[in-house]
């Protein structure tokens, strides 16, 4: 009887642990998103409600929770109330296997890193389910957008979380932390933290991959139809408890978990998510938006090729000189990150001047063409010979 | 492509233009600015077209409008062409019985004349035959009001029930199910 | 020339069933209210069927029951991004067909005016074709600083969009006290602005992925649509009528016509972009050589143009904006066609976008720059 | 954790009949095949209350995941005809039926002479064990059977893109 007791008592913290981190950063992220956003947009963001506008987002919910929660006529109901319930279950359940401290883990599985990919399937269903249910076309195009770039991306996603399996030994969460008690893995594998960042961006649907929701297309895709709490469902908390959970198990992975100088813990975690959550705000007001079919390429060409070699050299190390592998892990993993960084901007625009079409300049006319210095810049400079006879 | 890099002027242009289309034009002159004014029947417009639009000399490329005017007795239309190459303008007009009013559409000439057609039919009633998709653009406006015309004043558009046609030809494809029942 | 196919074939399609989709009149990224009906195989567009006149309001039946200078003032309405333009173009006409002699300091105050409203409509046209590829920031920044500029014709007219600004003879009035100055030290700052907004997006890759190549009209066949403005010009061709035509003072000042080579959204977004520079040049050029006398000749409160006709045109921020009168000698146009770059723009969807992405169906039009107030008139 | 505990395992037991039931009887497409992954996700649990915790999160990767999102995502695509289906159903039910007998007694004969008591590792994997299995006991047959997947993957591809033309 007492062991059933233990378990409900700690079945409810835990429980109430994963709703207060979702919805804290449900509340805090998207604040910090606007007034981050104003800032490197030169404007002001939110700040009327309270000092420095910090009771906004509690307005927000307030507004939200009070307005009319509508169901669109010609939808399928049931499945459209569902639909957020079921996106709703992966931030929960991702932070099941998360070591928040040394001692505070909801269970320690011993399939923890393969449980977390798993999990991470009920998000694109829910997307799936909610853009179809609103028997709305914008709706259904993102929902299927959300599919196969959320598919496309779980890939090389699972690739490095196979490279962090391998240098930690174990798919235990906590185990992984503790293999990285004396050197953090993004110091051994930066090529898997960048892949692991792309893809989880992907994976977030958050800019420049934030093709399910486009608003400049798609209005909002797989929510255009959603309203008042359901939309704060999916805009606040399953999004940016996503993102919580992310940020979390790349911390988890990559950061040492809640390791840190100092003071080891929670604190140190929270830092880290924060980072993260930088991260996408920085993204998100930066950089314009991807097409379809060159998110597909990009996972499919580039990202999965390149995490199939890392995972390779790695494994092939780790057999070869099972005593001392970090080094030559290290240095291999490092060189072909900062090839990538460096290379990629080039190739792309190689390719990208060689897709463009070379245009005729037919010469029209008698007045000046005249060409201003930065119109000769170097995209023009590929074909720049002139048939101005 | 071979083009004339000398300064065209409107007077050589009209020479040009007797030559190439002299027997398909009623009259032509040069009006203020060098501006060819060109009047011609509505049959050989698209002889006349196409003649100095591909002519190198000229190479009036470049159709700015199609308008027309209701002159009460007649409507005139309005076909206003510039040539890039040479500083040149040139200004066709048909004149039309206002009862029936039909023209050759040049559409098939210069591209952009399909919606400037369009446009015209819409405000003047102009029928042009051979036009790819002659329907109302702007006003959509039901029965046969067209409103630029003389005789339309503005309230007696008001009055009319304004209906907004039906986004032009039936989108609904074929084996499409109907659209009242859900799947 | 060539004959654009209705679908391109050379990217994979599947035979998927084909959906329907209307895009707009209400939607975030059409300029105002177009409404594309959109025929979709996959995210492929297959047909696109523009519906129009959701903002007609008879500009062209209305000037017909209007004087002259009742018109006038409605005619910024037309254009809202650039009504100095609307009204350059239609007192143009009027004043020739009158015969008036404009003093050279009204048209020097015209040119500071139509410059300036260039750039805050180009401002626009940058902000919202880089929010429809979706990066936000450049959005707020050119409308930080397009601010500026309609403080500046605040200043100068009295208003902020809808101007009233131009008088036949003339404008409405000299410049106000501290313009100069205000103006310069904008035109100081300005260019800064300009390489601010190139350094964030101009080589970003996902922004060259997404502009290159997309959207391609080569020269023959933009002339051929009868497209203008920066559209015809990112094709290569150096088209302008500030330097074709020679009107008001252009000839005097000192400015190039920026020409892209490859007729892609790219090379429309770059042409906007020297643009900025260009006008930052004029004005500066313009407040320079500014001569005294008149702003404006004296004309009858009740304008009588002589029965004729005029077709004149202006180069606005969208193109050739033209205005094709007729005077009957009477109190009013006997006819009033205005002539819209936007309206030829938006014809050449249907032909450029079938084998386009959605994605792409917004990149295209909105580096197209319509406005439909004016293509609705 | 704690024992095989026959109340969980009766509620599952009867979520995946329940479930497994409504894929093949509901009218509409997506219901069915939402009712799949559920019954999919029963199963996982039915895994686990077998402390085969390795194979429920397999289960829940790979058919809630993959194959169910898959299935959904081209039923979204196509647009489904009911009428077709029903009648499509109707015709060959008393087939399905022979069928279904036939399958009946076969696994019932087969599950029932099951030996369970066995002490193989199948029954009870631990993910060591199964690594081993795979990677170095059966890794030959292990690869060809990949391999075989991988030509059946780009056969369809080919056979896909010749169908387009």
């Amino acid at each position: 009887m007492a062991e059933i007791i233990e378990l409900i008592v700690r079945f409810i913290v835990a429980l109430v642990i994963a709703l207060a981190v979702i919805h804290v950063s449900g509340l805090v992220f998207p604040f910090l998103l606007r007034r981050l956003w104003g800032f490197m947009g030169d404007r002001l963001g939110p700040n009327r409600v309270g000092p420095q506008g910090i009771f906004q987002p509690i307005a927000d919910g307030i507004k939200l929770f009070t307005k009319e929660d509508i169901t669109p006529a010609r939808s399928n109901r049931w499945l459209f109330l569902l639909a957020p319930a079921i996106a709703f279950t992966t931030p929960m359940l991702v932070q099941v296997v998360i070591p928040f401290s040394e001692s505070y883990t909801i269970a320690d599985l011993n399939i923890g890193l393969l449980y977390l990919v798993a999990i991470g399937a009920f998000a694109v269903l829910g997307m799936l389910v909610g853009g179809w249910a609103s028997n709305n076309k914008y709706s259904l195009v993102g929902g299927l957008r959300a599919a196969a770039q959320m598919i496309s991306y779980e890939i090389p996603l699972l690739l490095t979380i196979i490279v962090v399996a391998l240098l930690a030994g174990s798919l235990s969460l906590d185990s992984v932390v503790a293999a990285q008690e004396g050197v953090w893995f993004i110091l051994v594998q930066p090529m898997s933290f960048l892949v692991f960042i792309i893809a989880g961006v992907a994976e977030l649907n958050r800019t420049p991959f934030d093709l399910p929701e486009a608003e400049s297309e798609l209005v909002s895709g797989y929510m255009t139809e959603y309203s008042g709490m359901r939309f704060a469902f999916f805009y606040g908390l399953i999004e940016w408890g996503n993102v919580t959970v992310w940020a979390l198990t790349a911390s988890t992975l990559f950061l040492g978990g809640w390791r840190g100088p100092f003071i080891s813990g929670p604190a140190w975690l929270v830092i880290k998510v924060c980072i993260f959550a930088f991260l996408i705000i920085w993204f998100f007001s930066t950089f314009p938006r991807l097409q379809v079919d060159q998110l597909m390429t990009f996972a499919w060409k580039i990202l999965i090729p390149l995490s199939l070699v890392n995972l390779t050299v790695t494994a092939f190390f780790i057999v070869l000189m099972p005593d001392n592998y970090l080094w030559p892990i290290a240095i291999f993993s490092w060189v072909i990150m900062i090839a990538f960084v460096l290379l990629m901007p080039i190739v792309v625009k190689r390719l990208l001047l060689k897709k463009r079409l070379y245009t005729r300049l037919t010469d029209y006319g008698p007045w000046v063409i005249s060409r201003t210095a930065s119109m000769r810049s170097q995209y023009y400079r590929g074909n720049s010979k002139q048939t101005s006879d | 492509m071979a083009v004339a890099r000398e300064e065209l002027t409107a007077e050589a242009a009209l020479e040009r233009v007797e030559e190439l289309a002299g027997e398909h034009i009623e009259s032509i002159a040069i009006e203020e600015g060098g501006r060819l004014l060109i009047r011609l029947a509505g049959k050989e417009l698209p002889i006349v077209c196409r003649a100095i639009r591909d002519d190198a000399e000229l190479s009036f490329k470049y159709l700015v409008y199609v308008t027309a005017t209701d002159f009460e007795d007649r409507i005139e239309a309005v076909y206003f062409l510039r040539s890039i190459n040479h500083q040149l303008t040139a200004d066709l007009r048909v004149d039309l019985d206002r009862e029936r009013p039909t023209l050759p559409s040049v559409s098939s000439i210069w591209r952009t004349a399909c919606w400037h057609e369009r446009e015209t039919y819409d405000f003047f009633g102009i029928i042009y035959t051979g036009h790819p998709e002659l329907n109302r653009i702007l006003t959509g406006v039901k029965g046969g009001v067209h409103p630029l015309r003389k005789d339309e004043q503005p309230h007696r558009v008001r009055r009319q029930e304004w209906k907004w046609d039906k986004a032009s030809p039936p989108l609904r494809l074929p084996g499409e199910p109907d659209r009242k029942t859900r799947s | 020339m060539t004959v654009r196919p209705r679908i391109k074939t050379d990217r994979p399609y599947f035979h998927l069933e084909e959906m329907v989709l209307n895009m707009g009149p209400q939607h975030p990224s059409m300029h105002g209210v177009l409404r594309l009906v959109l025929r979709l195989n996959g995210e492929l567009v297959i047909d696109v069927d523009p519906a129009l006149g959701y903002l007609h309001r008879g500009f062209e039946k209305l000037a017909e029951n209007r004087t002259y200078y009742q018109y006038l003032s409605m005619l910024s309405r037309c254009d809202y991004l650039s009504g100095i333009f609307m009204e350059w173009a239609y007192v143009r006409a009027v004043e020739d067909l009158m015969e008036i002699e404009v003093p050279e300091r009204a048209e020097y105050l015209r040119v500071i005016a139509g410059e300036l409203n260039r750039i805050a409509s180009h401002q626009i046209s940058i902000g919202d074709f880089l929010l429809n590829l979706g990066t936000w920031t450049p959005f707020f920044w050119t409308f930080r600083d397009r601010e500026d500029i309609l403080d500046l014709l605040e200043m100068l007219t009295g208003q902020r969009m809808m101007y009233n600004y131009m008088r036949v003879g003339g404008v409405k009035e000299d410049l106000p006290d501290g313009f100069e100055s205000a103006c310069r030290s904008f035109l100081r700052t300005f260019p800064k602005m300009v390489d601010q907004y190139e350094q964030l997006v101009t080589d970003n890759e996902i922004f060259l992925t997404r502009t290159l190549g997309i959207g391609v009209y080569e020269p023959d066949e933009a002339v051929d649509y009868g497209l203008t403005g920066p559209n015809l010009r990112g094709s290569g061709v150096a088209w302008d009528l500030r330097k074709a035509e020679g009107y008001s003072v252009y000839p005097k000042l000192d400015f190039e016509v920026p020409v892209g080579r490859h007729g892609d959204c790219y090379d429309r977004y770059k042409c906007r972009i020297e643009e900025f520079r260009q006008s930052v040049r004029i004005i500066e050029q313009a407040l320079d050589g500014l001569p005294g006398g008149p702003v404006n000749v004296k004309t009858p409160p009740m304008l009588r143009p002589p029965a004729g006709e005029i077709y004149r045109a202006v180069e606005s921020p969208r193109g050739e904006w033209g205005n094709y009168l007729v005077s009957n000698g009477g109190l009013r146009p006997y006819r009033l066609k205005l002539r819209d770059p936007s309206y030829v723009a938006i014809s050449t969807l249907p032909r450029i976008l079938p084998g386009n992405n959605i994605a792409d169906v917004i990149a295209i039009a909105g580096s197209l720059d319509p406005i439909m107030g004016a293509v609705d008139r | 954790m704690t024992e095989f505990s026959p109340t969980a395992f009766y509620i599952l037991a009867f979520m995946v009949v329940v479930f497994a039931i409504g894929v093949v009887s509901f009218k509409n497409l997506i219901h069915s095949a939402l009712s799949m992954v559920l019954c999919f996700i029963a199963v996982a649990g039915i895994y686990i209350l077998l402390h085969a915790e390795l194979i429920a999160a397999a289960q829940v990767l790979i058919y809630v995941g993959a194959i169910s999102i898959l299935i959904i995502f081209a039923i979204m695509l196509t647009r489904h005809r009911t009428g077709d289906l029903k009648l499509f159903f109707s015709r060959q039910s008393w087939l399905a039926l022979v069928f279904v007998a036939v399958a009946t007694i076969v696994f019932t004969a087969v599950l029932g002479s099951a030996n369970y008591r066995s002490e193989s590792l199948a029954q009870n994997p631990e993910d060591e064990k199964i690594a081993e299995l795979v990677f170095n006991s059966y890794a030959f047959p292990f690869e060809v059977v990949s391999l075989v997947l991988l030509v059946a993957i780009v056969g369809a591809v080919l056979l896909a893109k010749r169908e387009k033309q």
